[in-house]
């Protein structure tokens, strides 16, 4: 079956099939990333892949085109993913899915820029990718930048909201981004920041995969803070909930942090001490858009999870960005009509879908504009969504601590 | 005042158990003159052993200690006896690229097996802290700060005290001269590695129940830190390693509060260079074998 | 006085340079110029080689050529003078900051920024070489591991100059660029240049009276102090010859990723990979890490394209094999089994085992 | 600065220790120790094992610091100066325990301090023709492409000396080269030694061999517990009561008796 949503792709059922298209990516299969992030984005790879083939791939000129995934380790390194894409193009594959993680992306872009592929950017959110001028680099997920500003949303949301919060922000480009904005959205709501604004880049800085952060907990121990939240990844996010408890800090509210909870790892490194989290994400599967070729957002994670044996309750969100991104590759291609990479690469700045993963729209800059964040809890070992509102589907159990 | 009090506190109880995670890692490199680089992938073995006692048997992770120490010297005593006995002689990089190769076989095995994912072994009391005024101080770090003196003491006492301990430090002295005096260096070699393993083995255990760790950056950081610790407190002696980690995890505790920013990293590392420069031989006494006799 | 043979030999010849220089050239003949020919020649073979391959293997293979370089320049401090450095990376990483620091917040072309990153390494060295070069054998090494994480964390912490753990850019697009990229066939040059540099240096001073009081210095500085060597500056000159061409290689790398974190080029699995590289070469020689670096590069890549989750695995047990055969490094024990026309590697392994 | 404490019309001692002194922890290896040596002398150094002989040496080259003391080379003062300043003003010595460069052949060895010691070859080319030159001269040519560890222990005595006399000292400082060598070896090295004396080289040789110290020596200084006990020709200081009592032991002197 054809994709619905692509203007030019009439022919249907009746079509012949045409060639192949190669989607190529470097991933993460060893190294840091490997046998986690990196393995969830190629699992959503994959399934994007074998999803758009069983339903007949990608559509134009009245032929079917099959997609062939390309991928190659890159060992968590980003010299490496750039190296793999250069070696794609003379291979002649110019449609690129990005590597895991920011570094891998900020590495590729300019590469990909060069040799004129075009790359769907998944899992790279900081938002240093974006301003640079890059024409060919497109990403479907939200910039680093609303990280912790949803968070901040959520919580105002919530009752009781909280008057203090304290920023905790590792030293990468992601995660300081992600607090610089999320600082200026609490104070515009009114909240205080202790120990101060700024002591996201000094006091309650902490090194990037730190495993201890006790002395920005110091820090802001005796403050009392109502929320503490942690723009990081998963290793300071972990240390932070387990060190806060073993020095008698609680907050009086609850923990929010940005990319930790929402992923299966996270209740699997904290056990019981993860309920109550909170965390931003990139897709809930509330998301009421749907597609032809993945239907709704809840379909996707249910066929996504039977596929790859993961519990519907603890899934990995970064499969769906993946899916989202090479699905968003496969409208551009039969939007174009083409597999001429800057035709893809003009199609894909005027693309407007509806899709599991809401709607895909880009901006000049390559960032998919206005998509919204959402907040989870983790509640009896799953992910609950509970913002936006009109998507939750539990309470939040609020306070979170007891 | 009660913020640095409570990063003392802290910085105490954390550097028993990095003193923990560099006592076997100081033992083999003073006795055979190895820089176990695969020191923190046998921790981590350590900690998944105890992981799955916890998860199938619901094994308080103390209660496996016995198990997991019992596991890894017998995996240390055939790793020594099958592998790095064969390079032993040779110049210190061979035995220092093997037991990295080694590290990347056992890192990269864990790592198929399962996943990467930050595994923690979940007890009551780990994450629990006996509350004195305005300082926590936790019971799992605590527990593991007890752990470590008691086997730093344990192991200084079976060093000077029993035949084996004689045997171990002779042959680190004076390989040549201890086989005159009829000990079995390829044996003694073995049985040191195996302590060494087992004590890795028994920190990964005890920084599972109080952290979290993972296959692919927790090793490299144990390896780093027993390195660092081991020339902090003085190679090959008993209580280096001790001394080293609490150094280590005061100057962290109190230096991370001081400091802004993660420039306590720095300073450690100046601190370390400048240790090295005006004491090589450690903080504390002069080296064991500082007076070895190369065979 | 009597002029007798001994009398003259203690003498000694006072002999002008301009005498020495035409009884240099008098004396090439094809045996001893085989090496500067072989370099000359591998030197245009690559030169072809690039004509024929696509870009993106030119990428690949200037990867092989910047691993021959660090690999050349570890091998004089921790091969020749017997000083193993856990820590050149931090010449690797000073190298690339220099350059994109000079490049993006002052604007700088690279052919001003390059040689400041050499000179930034010599300087490095100086500085930390001549505190550091008196540790002796584990203590250098581990103090120089701490040297190059103590960079990282100041390159890290610098964030208004360095752009701290955000990374940093350097411009190359459109006219904000203060050099206009190399591109691959480019970088494909450059690497190779220093490589073939870094291989001429090492050989030159390899076998200069430098190379032979690296030597001595390696072996027993007492003694080398002794016949008249200055081993405080013989250590910390091959120690800043070394971050000179690792400082290099990292400037030029640092432009052809365009933008970098601190962790990216501070990476300690750089140091690891050089010190691999020359130990399983045959450290000590100018074929030893060449053949290192080349070999294991392209059998690193050949693993990571074809086994997938298995690559690291197999790279591992690759290096425990390795050090177990030929604990003496390939070429070394190549070389001696032509010299005895024999070849065992049973003899091999009796040699270290206990 | 120091003066010199000769009449300033005697010619300069080519070396002169005063007061030299050295502690290893809280003993004194070498005290107080004061003597000089006149250009084209030849001086022999005895006394028991750990008398301090070999520290002195290493005294004098700046392989140690002394605690206390001068070392005075043709007048100049190069106390606390580092070996290889020392070996560039003409100062050459060998080791004890031999230190030969493992990692070269012989002649290469000896090529190293023809390139780097005192007048030196500024090509390895001269170094090497040199190095040819002096291991002729020691009796090793047909050793000079083996490594070092191959050679026996007269010979490896060899190279410690042509590696030393590469260096084209005018002052050689001898560590016990004979120590360990068969008789017909101890002849040829004392007729080496002799030889080297007749091309004008000042030696300090530090001897346990009493036979060889006595045949090449014009004075002889005897240490004992790191101060000097007596010093004086060779006759004078085996003919010494003290000497023979407390050092050389009664075998000795029974033997100089018959």
């Amino acid at each position: 079956m054809a994709l619905s949503a692509a203007a030019c792709g009439g022919g249907g059922n009746t079509n012949t099939s045409g060639s192949t298209i190669t989607f190529a990516a470097p991933v993460s299969q060893t190294g840091a990333f490997g046998q986690a992030e990196g393995l969830y984005t190629l699992q959503g790879y994959k399934f994007c892949q074998n999803t758009l083939n069983a339903k007949g791939g990608i559509n134009f000129g009245g032929q079917s085109h099959q997609v062939t995934l390309v991928t190659q380790d890159d060992q968590s390194v980003a010299a490496t993913s750039a190296q793999i894409v250069d070696g794609y193009n003379d291979k002649g594959y110019k449609f690129i899915l990005s590597p895991y993680g920011s570094a891998g992306t900020t590495a590729v872009a300019p590469v990909v820029e060069r040799n004129g592929q075009v790359m769907l950017d998944s899992n790279g959110a900081d938002t240093a990718i974006f301003t640079h001028g890059y024409k060919n680099t497109f990403a479907v997920l939200s910039p680093s930048s609303t990280y912790v500003t949803t968070i901040i949303d959520a919580l105002a949301a919530l009752n009781p909201a909280p008057k203090t919060v304290a920023v905790i922000a590792a030293n990468d480009g992601f995660s300081q981004h992600a607090a610089e904005q999320g600082v200026k959205e609490a104070q515009a709501k009114g909240m205080t920041v202790v120990p101060s604004p700024t002591a996201y880049t000094s006091s309650t800085k902490v090194a990037a995969n730190a495993t201890d952060v006790s002395p920005a907990l110091i820090a802001i121990k005796g403050l009392n803070p109502d929320v503490i939240i942690v723009s990081a990844h998963l290793n300071e996010a972990v240390a932070a909930v387990k060190q806060a408890s073993e020095l008698g800090i609680k907050p009086k509210l609850g923990f929010a942090a940005t990319v930790a909870p929402p992923t299966p790892a996270f209740i699997s490194a904290l056990g019981k001490s993860s309920e109550g989290v909170l965390g931003s994400t990139q897709w809930v599967p509330e998301i009421t858009a749907s597609d032809s070729i993945f239907g709704n957002a809840r379909a996707f994670l249910t066929n996504f999870t039977t596929t790859f044996g993961w519990s519907p309750d603890q899934y990995p969100y970064q499969a769906a960005d993946a899916a989202a991104a090479c699905e968003a590759l496969a409208l551009a291609i039969e939007k174009a009509g083409s597999t001429d990479a800057s035709a893809v690469r003009n199609a894909l700045v005027s693309l407007k879908a509806d899709t599991f993963y809401g709607h895909i729209e880009f901006d000049a800059t390559g960032m998919n504009t206005n998509k919204p964040m959402y907040v989870i809890q983790i509640q009896s070992s799953a992910f609950v969504t509970i913002y936006p509102s009109n998507l939750a589907s539990k309470q939040a159990t609020w306070p979170a601590v007891k | 005042m009660s913020q640095l009090l409570q990063a003392a506190a802290y910085g105490v109880v954390q550097g028993g158990l990095l003193g923990l995670v560099a006592v076997g890692f100081s033992l083999v490199w003073g006795v055979m003159n190895v820089i176990n680089l695969s020191h923190g992938a046998l921790a981590v073995t350590g900690a998944y052993l105890a992981w799955l006692l916890n998860l199938h048997f619901g094994l308080d992770p103390f209660l496996a200690l016995p198990v997991v120490a019992i596991a890894l010297f017998l995996f240390g005593y055939a790793l020594q006896r099958g592998l790095i006995n064969l390079v032993i002689n040779a110049p210190i990089f061979l035995t220092l690229l093997l037991t990295f190769g080694l590290g990347l076989v056992i890192l990269n095995s864990l790592q198929l097996l399962f996943n990467a994912d930050d595994r923690t072994i979940e007890t009551s009391y780990a994450s629990q802290s006996l509350a004195l005024g305005t300082v926590n101080v936790p019971y799992g770090r605590l527990a593991a700060c007890g752990l470590a003196l008691a086997i730093t003491v344990g192991l200084a006492a079976v060093m000077t005290r029993t035949r084996l301990g004689h045997s171990i430090s002779a042959t680190g002295m004076d390989r040549g001269a201890a086989r005159l005096m009829g000990i079995r260096a390829r044996h003694v070699y073995a049985i040191t590695f195996g302590i060494s393993a087992a004590l890795a083995g028994v920190a990964g255990t005890m920084i599972a129940t109080v952290g979290s760790f993972n296959p692919t950056t927790t090793p490299g950081q144990l390896t780093l830190d027993a390195f660092v610790i081991s020339v902090l407190g003085g190679l090959g002696n008993m209580y280096g390693a001790l001394v080293g980690g609490l150094v280590l995890g005061i100057a962290e505790s109190v230096g991370g509060l001081v400091l802004t920013g993660t420039w306590v990293n720095a300073i450690a590392m100046a601190v370390l260079i400048l240790t090295l420069i005006v004491r090589p031989s450690g903080l504390i006494g002069k080296a064991q074998y500082s007076g070895r006799v190369e065979v | 006085m009597s002029a007798s043979p001994l009398a003259l030999i203690l003498e000694g010849r006072k002999r002008p340079g301009r005498e020495l220089l035409a009884e240099w050239v008098r004396t090439r003949r094809l045996s001893n110029s085989w090496a500067a020919i072989a370099l000359v020649v591998g030197f245009a073979a690559m030169l072809g080689v690039q004509q024929v391959i696509e870009p993106g293997t030119m990428r690949l293979l200037s990867a092989v050529f910047m691993f021959v370089a660090l690999a050349q320049a570890w091998n004089l401090i921790g091969g020749f003078t017997g000083y193993a450095s856990f820590g050149q990376v931090a010449f690797f990483g000073l190298g690339a900051y220099i350059t994109a620091v000079l490049m993006n917040n002052s604007h700088l072309t690279f052919w001003l920024a390059m040689p400041a990153a050499i000179a930034g390494g010599v300087l490095f060295a100086v500085l930390i070489g001549l505190p550091l070069l008196r540790l002796r054998g584990h203590y250098f090494a581990i103090a120089t591991l701490g040297a190059a994480e103590g960079s990282r964390e100041v390159i890290n912490n610098m964030t208004p100059v360095t752009g701290g753990g955000l990374g940093i850019t350097i411009p190359t697009f459109g006219d904000q660029a203060p050099t206009p990229y190399f591109g691959k066939p480019g970088f494909y040059l450059a690497f190779l240049i220093l490589a073939a540099l870094s291989v001429a240096v090492s050989a030159l001073l390899a076998r200069s009276r430098f190379g032979y009081a690296m030597v001595a210095v390696h072996e027993d500085e007492a003694a080398a102090g002794a016949v008249g060597i200055n081993t405080t500056s013989v250590k910390v000159i091959a120690f800043a010859v070394s971050g000179a061409i690792v400082a290099c290689a990292g400037s030029i790398y640092a432009f052809q990723q365009i933008e970098f974190y601190p962790s990216d080029v501070f990476d300690p699995s750089f140091t690891v990979l050089m010190v691999i590289m020359v130990v399983i070469g045959g450290s000590g020689s100018i074929l030893g890490p060449l053949v290192g670096a080349v070999g294991l590069e392209l059998l690193s890549q050949f693993l990571r394209i074809n086994l997938g989750s298995y690559n690291q695995l197999i790279f591992g047990a690759i290096i425990v094999v390795v050090v177990v055969f030929f604990p003496q490094g390939v070429v070394n024990f190549f070389r001696d089994a032509w010299r005895l026309r024999r070849i065992s590697l049973l003899d091999n392994i009796r040699r270290y085992r206990l | 600065m120091i003066a010199p404490s000769a009449p300033a019309d005697a010619p300069v001692p080519i070396l002169e220790v005063r007061g030299l002194s050295r502690k290893f922890g809280g003993v004194w290896a070498l005290r107080d120790v004061s003597f000089a040596v006149a250009a084209g002398e030849v001086l022999g150094v005895i006394g028991p094992n750990g008398a301090g002989k070999t520290t002195l040496i290493n005294l004098i080259t700046g392989h140690l610091r002394p605690s206390g003391g001068h070392v005075l080379v043709g007048g100049i003062d190069v106390t606390k100066q580092r070996p290889w300043v020392i070996a560039h003003d003409g100062v050459a010595r060998t080791f004890q325990i031999v230190k030969p460069f493992r990692g070269v052949t012989v002649r290469e060895n000896v090529a190293i301090g023809a390139m780097h010691g005192n007048h030196r070859d500024r090509s390895v080319r001269e170094a090497l023709e040199t190095a040819d030159q002096i291991l002729e001269l020691v009796g090793i040519t047909h050793r000079a492409g083996s490594a070092p560890s191959e050679l026996s222990v007269a010979d490896a005595r060899r190279l410690e000396l042509a590696k030393a006399l590469a260096c084209r000292p005018r002052l050689l400082l001898i560590d016990e080269v004979m120590a360990g060598l068969r008789p017909q070896e101890i002849e040829s090295a004392v007729g080496l030694i002799h030889q080297l004396r007749e091309s004008g080289i000042t030696i300090v040789a530090v001897e346990h061999v009493m036979k060889a110290i006595i045949s090449i020596s014009d004075r002889i200084v005897v240490l004992h517990h790191g101060s000097i006990l007596t010093s004086g020709t060779p006759d004078q200081v085996l003919s010494d009561p003290r000497v023979i009592e407390a050092y050389l032991g009664h075998r000795f002197a029974r033997r100089r008796a018959t």
